[in-house]
């Protein structure tokens, strides 16, 4: 096919060779024509690095709101329980990377960077079906909290590559839009914040079924300017009816290429609460253990007092916005998995050999999954119709 | 003779008694004034909501991935306009989750003109709404079937849309369509389930005891069998289109004998209805008030364009609302931008007598 | 024209009085079935007002944020002048709800019980048309406000009666939907809240244009659980460029029916202009003098820093929500006018026989009124086309 | 050759140069990147908003009243779907206000399928946005009416929609189809106004001499004249309708020669147009890309059926995208979701062959 006839924007039908040509990979020239998903995005994005990334890396949170939980390091066993999956989840996104890099995928978009925060969210969740466990409205960059939850990481590979296998869209969504009715995890949508204002409804169904299920809703910081952050805060706080919502913001500074200082007057975000009475907190999301106690702190809250929280969780984007803006290791951001691997190497709980080959493992089992992945089916174009509409009440059934 | 509202309520109750009707909310859905069109009073499970649309569109699509039936109120379809991202979104749980997951949810609303609403508040909603996948619709123009269809709605395992048209409201019951187990006079029903004047801190409705009656979706009425023109309309047109057919029939004694459909439900489409009929008639009129340019009416053409093309004996149409971005408050306004009782028929005789 | 019939929703078509008949005016039956705007609507809540007005009538509002303005009475020429256009103003809203019960309109929404804070704003805006003069993003509730800028008020009146004559649409609009160039009065919507939306675009070119033209929105207390109030919060405090915007919501405690209490979890609305560093200020809507003097110094803020403040304004509504509510009078809400005229006579600026003499010299002379714009034409269908494209940029003439 | 993202970002230079443009603004608009699709790079006047498309549509009518022209981007139409109220307040300010104002504004937005945009980024927005009125409508299916459109839609007095085509976005100029004044090569261009690589801080545009081209809203092109199908189309759709012309005349050796119309303006409309050519070749089609339900080509076929019906010597078809919720990832979904050129040259094929 005719990779140079603007129509045809198809990444495959074009030697990928050829987009990679100068300046290493995916140093673009501007004038290439084919595209996969948002190449057209990325050609610029990507090359920005240098810009985006100048900016002073000051970490200008300050921890606020109800008392610090308990600062003494965690049991070992969780720390290391912590770590495994932290690991785990990094070589699953650079596996993800690699293969929209090897042409594998048309997008990449996910958690790098975020893991600290993440696996103990994923760990701390009351995983389960229906009301009595916790809804879950995640948005992309949520891998880390999957794997925690106990998924397998060679379903992302296969939503990755968008096959008939993919068991949460069947080839249909993009990377790290997750959906798994069996644990409450609801679909994820694409656009920004529009899952704060689903999170009430699901909240509603708990606080009337009684128990301790909440609802977790997760979005970045520039999402925050649309209405739906404000209908959450709103929703949730009602004086009828407080709801049992756990609201997360992962502040990386960033919507995509805006720096945060130029759009947002407010101090921190974990501020928007107060107005409402919301018990709000800004946490550093680099550190696991404190993100475990907080989170730990917050949802017990949530859970008992039957009332939203919100928290504000200060995080890196290791790999940029997605691979929309390359995709590229950012430099000059903290790298939580490095910071926590010290501690554990100073702590004696595990020596660099160790967690280094634990990582070469994980790599070799992620590149044989993405070997199967290759080989698994598309899904048939004669499917676009299938599921339009249910004819079983599923959602009831649980 | 239930009027709509009372219809509504009525399968409201119903639902929430037997059918886990969870939340019944909304902007001033609850008590004390149990809607703007009095169609949630006296209702168990009725709760006000802040003003805020997304919120409420919000709301309820998260109550319905949490297994909960409910049913949402948008004060005025007018208002809806600001969530068409999320009914998107509603619609694609299913279909995006490849299954995984389904929405049970019913946003209502009251749509059209015919209320004076001026230039904000007289919108309609069908055109929009067709356009969304994943969502059933169903627009009633009787009591019997805003009842029926909305207790189908309700048990549907789908997000669905509920289309009221404002100017029906207080439409009765025909004798012999009334909803079965109302078997009290107009007085007596108000009685047992109109919020009273002044204070309702005390009040409650007495319900009478209406049956489980799904009007399927998907499912259309011949309202009116005729020889000659098919008429395919619904919601608040629906009468108005019943009745040019009837006085046609009448002053040309028997001469213009059209055949007047009642979609009920725009999707699913009771499109085989539809199709026979115009094989049988050979010519059509569709009419809506919505505004006609990409216009449901439009796509019903297409479809007839599509598989009876030479069947038909005079070129298919389309009456619909003005290209304006409003109704005009004044009447004459008003009535320039909607059909009217006159111009549908005319139309319809238009088509009657046409050559071809 | 036969008024049984649920679809001719016609009020004109059908005898009045039918409707006027049981209990008064306005106790409908429920069971009629003729109609104007919102009858339906007006049925229920017209006889609720018993239910509405029993909330006990606490004043919570607190006095925040900068330091309270000069205390002493307004200069007795500016005391008597803002009198009289209270006056005015509470009298042509009751001509505009006679008028609605007379069937000379549809529908009513208007302001009377915001007169207070509407004229004293009234006056302080710098009036004019374009960049350098105050943009004024109206709600339904500020005649007041028009009569102080020097509005006719019988042209009030033709909109009411949505004759052909109406300036400010031609009797396509609801009474107190303004909108009139020359003073930078854009349309009034119906819609909620979208107003807080459009109001940073015309601050920004304000912005850009020098000068102290400033850009003023108001609106009610409920509709800020709206996006589109934090949308203006967020819009006007962006770093990169903080805007002259004077946020005004009035509170009168009440969306429709339903009670701020249970929906509203802030302690005050002024409080969410403080995450986001906005000024804000809670005032009592009913002393038109500490209104003057709130107005007058946020007013000076915004002019001067050309950054925004937001001033929470609580008031009365004296006639409930609309004629959908019956436009009957509400009993048990404080009156501002009544107060202000018994400071006027205590102060020896007015008598009680003097003010009654004005009230009835303006009701007369509104009566007049009305019988002109009784005999004024109504637009003709064959308009509706008119005006939907501009051929002229009008707005850029200046 | 420009290619469309250049000639978009020429327009803009031009228009802040030459035509009071102010505000180029929305999401990643200004530096570093310069939009999503670098439609806005080394522009004086483009900013960042913040992510709140709600807030770019109202402050670009705010700007719009105050009399600043302006640009507004919503990233991807996908996501202008909550702002649909103030479009349609937008597009009632002159006429609801009796004409007294007026709103120059130009809201651009990507749309359309493509780029495998999955399910919430392949929607299109011309079905949506005919139906709203008090817009004015272009849609560029090459960079020099992207250019010509564009600057239209800039001094135009009233709001406009600008679409661009997600998927040609890097379409470049066809010989002889150059915008004016673009006299070097396509790296000389790029060097000229393409962002280039790394830090941007010290870099600014040279700008080529490009004239004052405004080509007017509400005429079309006919882009291959023809003799027996009429083929009606737009955007993204409609370099693969002049494709499959092209090649079954080719393959046809003649015998199917179909006219290609490009509407470039979807309101004002170019009727006159498409009637002219419908009555010489008596069959039409119609092409988009947007669900086929309560689809703008329906509105087209059934404007043409109520006036060329019986000129027609074959029922008009419309082939556009499918009923679904949303596009599916996978090539095979995508492709089954919205018409490919092979789909499309057998429906000019089925037309020319139809026998009446
Ligand atoms: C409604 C909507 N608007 C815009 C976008 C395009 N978009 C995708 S991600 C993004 C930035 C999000 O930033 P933030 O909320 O901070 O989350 P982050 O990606 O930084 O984690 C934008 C603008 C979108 N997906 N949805
Ligand atoms: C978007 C939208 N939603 C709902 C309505 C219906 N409505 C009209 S006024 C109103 C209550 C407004 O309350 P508030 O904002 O407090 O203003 P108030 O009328 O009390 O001055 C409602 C719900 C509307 N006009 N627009
Ligand atoms: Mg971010
Ligand atoms: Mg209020």
């Amino acid at each position: 096919m005719n990779c140079t006839h603007g129509l045809l924007f198809r990444a495959r039908d074009c030697p990928r060779e050829k987009e990679r040509a100068p300046g290493g990979p995916y140093a673009l020239s501007l004038s290439d024509e084919s595209s996969g998903f948002l190449e057209t995005v990325a050609r610029s994005l990507r090359s920005t690095g240098v810009v985006l990334s100048t900016r002073p890396l000051v970490n200008p949170f300050a921890l606020s709101g109800r008392p610090v939980p308990d600062d003494t390091a965690l049991p070992p066993e969780l720390q290391l329980r912590i770590h495994d999956l932290m690991v785990r989840a990094r070589v699953l996104e650079e596996r993800l990377i690699q293969m929209y890099k090897q042409g594998d995928g048309y997008f990449w978009i996910g958690g790098p960077g975020e893991e600290a925060f993440n696996v103990p969210l994923g760990l701390l969740i009351h995983k389960g079906q229906g009301p009595q466990f916790d809804y879950l409205h995640f948005h992309y960059r949520q891998s880390a909290t999957m794997l925690a939850l106990g998924a397998d990481p060679i379903d992302s590979l296969r939503q990755m590559k968008n096959t008939a296998t993919d068991p949460y869209s069947g080839g249909r969504n993009f990377s790290n839009h997750y959906s798994k009715r069996e644990w409450n995890v609801v679909p994820v949508t694409s656009t920004i914040e529009t899952q704060y204002s689903m999170a009430p409804g699901t909240a509603m169904a708990q606080k009337r079924a009684g128990g301790k299920g909440i609802t977790i809703v997760t979005g970045g910081d520039a999402g925050t300017a649309e209405g739906d952050f404000a209908t959450c805060l709103v929703w949730s706080s009602r004086p009828a009816n407080p709801l049992p919502v756990l609201m997360i913001v992962t502040n990386n500074k960033w919507g995509i290429s805006t720096a945060s200082e130029g759009q947002h007057g407010e101090k921190t975000i974990a501020d928007r609460g107060r107005a409402f009475g919301i018990e709000s907190k800004t946490i550093d999301g680099n550190d696991p253990e404190r993100c475990y106690r907080e989170i730990q702190a917050a949802m017990e809250y949530v859970r008992t007092t039957r009332k939203p929280f919100l928290i504000e969780s200060m995080v890196s984007r290791l790999y940029g916005h997605s691979s929309a803006s390359g995709a590229n290791p950012v430099l000059d951001e903290g790298d939580c998995l490095k910071g926590f691997e010290a501690k554990l190497e100073k702590r004696g709980l595990l020596t660099r050999a160790k967690m280094d080959a634990m990582r070469a493992a994980y790599t070799t089992e992620l590149q044989e999954a993405h070997k199967v992945v290759r080989a698994e089916p598309q899904p048939d174009g004669s499917t676009i119709f299938d599921h339009i509409f249910q004819t079983r009440d599923l959602v009831r059934g649980g | 003779m239930s009027n709509m509202v009372q219809a509504i309520r009525m399968a409201l109750h119903v639902a929430e008694e037997r059918h886990g009707l969870n939340d019944v909310f909304g902007e001033d859905v609850g008590p004390p004034l149990g809607g703007a069109f009095t169609a949630t009073q006296g209702l168990r499970t009725s709760w006000n909501s802040p003003l805020d649309e997304r919120g409420i569109v919000g709301a309820a699509i998260g109550l319905g991935l949490a297994g909960s039936r409910n049913v949402a109120e948008v004060q005025f379809c007018d208002y809806i306009f600001n969530t068409i991202d999320l009914l998107k979104l509603g619609g694609m749980i299913s279909w995006g989750s490849n299954g995984d997951w389904n929405c049970p949810t019913t946003i209502m609303t009251p749509v059209g003109s015919g209320i004076r609403g001026s230039i904000y508040h007289s919108h309609s909603f069908d055109a929009t709404a067709t356009h969304i996948q994943g969502f059933k619709i169903a627009i009633p123009s009787r009591p019997l079937d805003a009842y029926g269809l909305l207790l189908s709605c309700i048990v549907d395992p789908n997000p669905c849309l509920f289309l009221i048209p404002k100017a029906l409201m207080r439409t009765r019951s025909a004798p012999g369509e009334e909803i079965p187990g109302v078997d009290v006079d107009d007085r007596a029903l108000s009685k047992m389930i109109d919020a009273p004047l002044g204070d309702r801190t005390k009040w409650t409705s007495q319900w009478p005891n209406t049956p489980d009656l799904f009007i399927p979706l998907g499912e259309g009425r011949t309202v009116r069998p005729g020889r000659d023109v098919t008429v395919v309309s619904y919601g608040r047109m629906l009468p108005l289109c019943a009745k040019a057919a009837d006085d046609l029939a009448l002053e040309s004694n028997g001469a213009i004998d059209a055949e007047v459909i009642d979609l009920r439900s725009l999707c699913p489409l009771d499109w085989p209805r539809i199709k026979e009929s115009v094989k049988r008639t050979g010519r059509v009129l569709f009419v809506n008030e919505d505004i006609e340019v990409t216009n449901f009416g439009e796509h019903l053409l297409r479809r007839t364009v599509d598989e009876l093309f030479y069947e038909l004996l005079a070129p298919p149409r389309v009456l619909a609302g003005s290209a304006t971005p409003g109704i005009g408050l004044a009447d004459n306004l008003e009535a320039a931008s909607v059909p009217q009782l006159a111009g549908i028929a005319a139309a319809i005789r238009d088509l009657a007598k046409h050559q071809p």
